[in-house]
């Protein structure tokens, strides 16, 4: 398992490497790249906050979950923080698995509840403003 | 006996810090720490309803008792990744 | 949209870059791994053949169906020929869209399909012994 | 008038070869250009029941017409990826 939240830019073949076991036959990895439209505004860049420590921590414990859940092998996950251009990647989780239906359920899983949970933010600025984009309000402990 | 509180995105652009101390006195909860804050940074106030608490890197209710040495986090709604749906 | 079919290493990263349009939030990737195990029996490698010519417009089919059927931004898609050792990449799919849920869809659809069209074919060989994998022989057209 | 004939996987190791040349008389389909092989090699003899066509590289019905210069493929049940399921 590998959970980071870092500066750098991120690495999908690392964490594909990284998940992928000699009983794994199906790695399905997500991407989630910075668009340059969002509720109909012309986006120019992002901007990314975190609290590290917690993040890596509920990361581990969601994976956990997953690991639970399904039939997995593995699980990798990355957030990058800071300013990020259009088409940079901001998030990055691989799955790896014997077969590839639980390796796609639990990424596509994996992405909805990182989403939920982990404490990772995002602000879009646009020609003219700013706005820190928020969540639902949800509590799931 | 002091929490150190961490503020995030959009808190921590309304108080004008990243970090901040409370003073526990006979002690408090998570959102009391909250609500000591609101005195100090009067823009924090108003967002109860949206903040959730973690203590010392777990969320946490905000009856969650605060210790001596504690880190308290505001969590704005969390929001990662880059689609919207 | 690239369909390669190749005797060298698959490149993940490569097909994520190509995929990856200013408009597209989520990028899904399927990557099929040569696994160490199959149907209870060690596997030493696997070797795969082809009908380049024929695989490549056939990828390109089922591409413009899902293309059709969600929306999604691009398709990308490598298979390898040749022997390949445990834990080398046979094939990888990747699956550009606005938003993860399609990306996610269209990215397992692709590969269940590829799997039931597409004119490749794996031989396992173990201790002793090998043999030709057949799948289903379902009539599509 | 002759038609190539491709072979791939378990009936290329079957026949030996992976091409062959077909002569089609006075025209023949796919389905028959398969049983002509049969003749010459018959160790792919009694697989047409998981055979499939295609020619010039898309699939086509048995009892699809072929025409001299064409390119036709025997497709034995695909099995591309790496996981089994």
């Amino acid at each position: 398992m590998l959970f980071e939240i870092t500066s750098a830019a991120l690495d999908p073949q690392r964490l594909i490497d990284h998940v992928r076991k000699d009983e794994s036959g199906a790695v399905a990895l997500f991407s989630g790249v910075v668009r340059n439209e969002n509720l109909g505004r012309r986006v120019l860049y992002l901007e990314y906050d975190a609290y590290p420590e917690m993040a890596e921590r509920v990361m581990r414990e969601i994976a956990e979950e997953a690991m639970g859940r399904w039939p997995i092998t593995d699980v990798a996950m990355q957030h990058r923080t800071g300013r990020l251009k259009i088409g940079e990647t901001s998030l990055v989780v691989a799955v790896s698995a014997p077969h590839r239906k639980e390796a796609f359920e639990a990424c596509h899983a994996l992405v909805d509840r990182f989403k939920e949970v982990v404490p990772v933010w995002k602000k879009e600025v646009w020609e003219g403003g700013e706005e820190w984009i928020e969540g639902e309000a949800v509590r799931h402990e | 006996m002091k929490a150190k509180v961490r503020l995030f995105a959009r808190l921590s652009e309304l108080a004008g810090t990243r970090e901040a101390e409370v003073e526990l006195g006979e002690g408090l909860t998570a959102g009391e720490v909250y609500q000591a804050l609101c005195g100090r940074y009067t823009a924090l106030s108003g967002l109860k309803g949206s903040i959730r608490y973690a203590v010392n890197g777990e969320y946490a209710e905000p009856g969650h008792p605060v210790a001596g040495g504690d880190e308290v986090a505001l969590i704005p709604p969390v929001s990662g990744g880059a689609d919207a749906v």
